[in-house]
């Protein structure tokens, strides 16, 4: 267990990896200030940011309610960051994700890293998001006019992953 | 065998299915697929839901392939398949 | 010329792809909200933000001075829009490139590209900033300890632009 | 042959070089390739900056490679290498 102010000294210190899962909005500027103060040798952040939509399986969404395993999910997110943070150029990343009662156009979703080279910072950020998308402990549950209905995972978000540890165990 | 007091979770459809978040179960036996059985001999309705292929089990926060050993105060979750981002 | 109004109506219209060249900072968050307004079915929002570093090929900078040449930068901006347009699902697009005094650490340039799925979004918003970098009339002069100095393009921007060509034609 | 007048233009290091952001130059011969003899035979200093290899010639805003016909009221603009981003 972790509380604030302690540290495992067996795990590398990086104070730049932030995750935050959260109730309430948040905003995208003030995130990635956040980022850019941390060093003067950012060249650039990349940032995907996910939206409710308002459609899904030719279903209209009306809402979308968020769950997560509290500690569990956040720790998930922060063994994603630390990978990326091993394999990638990446001087910092904040990932937030919300949970609760969500509706269409609503943020839903930031994964911000910021590196020293583009091409670094695209990378790390597609791979977060789509570590994130299957496995990470969120459940969604959609309100529809048939009515609600929880989601499962996407075969092609487990697609994704899988190309992505075959594209990794080859550079290795 | 000693006897453990071990706190079960239920996440999303499950919490459903079960009409509850938590469970405690007193096991003498401390391996999870003990565990397992208990939790559907005291309640055969949630049979199907919770061995369905695609529900993963978790022990700590942790994610478990393994019938491994429960201890007393353990957390044991039950997790359907994941959607987030 | 386009003016305000006016469209060529050899052109498709398509008023979701934005360019801007300002000597003015830029707001992320009042973008990817604009973005957001397009369409309830944007799942997710790619941006690439980048920001000026205090050193380049081991000098201290101080200050960067940004060049354009009015008009032709718009539009070949907007014509690399139009190609990201054409090869992925993109349904609305923002460049905004600064000009005029920077400092290290202030805004430079913002592409966000918003699209249904979120592969989409990366790879375009990649295509569009690769091709920005080599393509489009903009020129910087760093201050640095040892005076002024106009950059040149560097070989690593146009060989990913290499690279981009080669895969593209693979594709088609 | 027509006489015309041809706008130039000056960007980034080439502004410093030549002093000048922009030139007026009057042609009776409109083709470029004869367009820029001119303007280093008036500024035989600006020769080598002017034709280095890694300058682009654009008229109209549109980046030209082959010696085309220039016109009364072209805009011919010469481009040191674009570092933008």
């Amino acid at each position: 267990m972790n509380h604030p102010g302690t540290e495992d000294p067996s795990e590398p210190v990086n104070h730049h990896l932030a995750v935050r899962v959260q109730e309430s909005d948040f905003d995208v500027s003030d995130e990635l200030a956040a980022l850019r103060a941390l060093s003067p040798g950012i060249g650039g952040i990349v940032t995907f940011l996910g939206v409710v939509r308002d459609l899904n399986d030719d279903s209209d969404v009306s809402g979308l309610f968020l769950e997560h395993y509290p500690d569990m999910t956040e720790k998930q997110i922060m063994a994603i960051l630390q990978e990326a943070h091993q394999r990638w150029n990446v001087i910092g990343a904040t990932v937030i994700h919300r949970v609760g009662q969500l509706t269409p156009l609503d943020q839903i979703v930031l994964v911000a890293v910021a590196s020293e080279h583009r091409g670094d910072a695209f990378t790390a950020c597609e791979f977060v998001i789509d570590y994130l998308k299957t496995r990470a402990t969120f459940w969604k549950r959609e309100t529809t006019p048939e009515g609600e209905r929880w989601l499962v995972t996407r075969d092609t978000d487990v697609a994704v992953v899988n190309a992505w540890q075959k594209k990794l165990s080859k550079d290795t | 065998m000693d006897t453990a007091m071990i706190n079960v979770l239920f996440f999303a459809s499950l919490k459903e299915t079960t009409g509850q978040d938590s469970l405690s179960v007193m096991l003498s036996d401390v391996k999870l697929s003990k565990l397992i059985e208990k939790i559907i001999s005291d309640h055969p309705t949630w049979s199907e839901a919770l061995t369905a292929p695609n529900i993963v089990v978790s022990v700590n926060k942790e994610i478990v392939l393994d019938d491994i050993l429960i201890s007393q105060g353990d957390e044991v979750a039950f997790l359907p398949p994941v959607t987030g981002g």
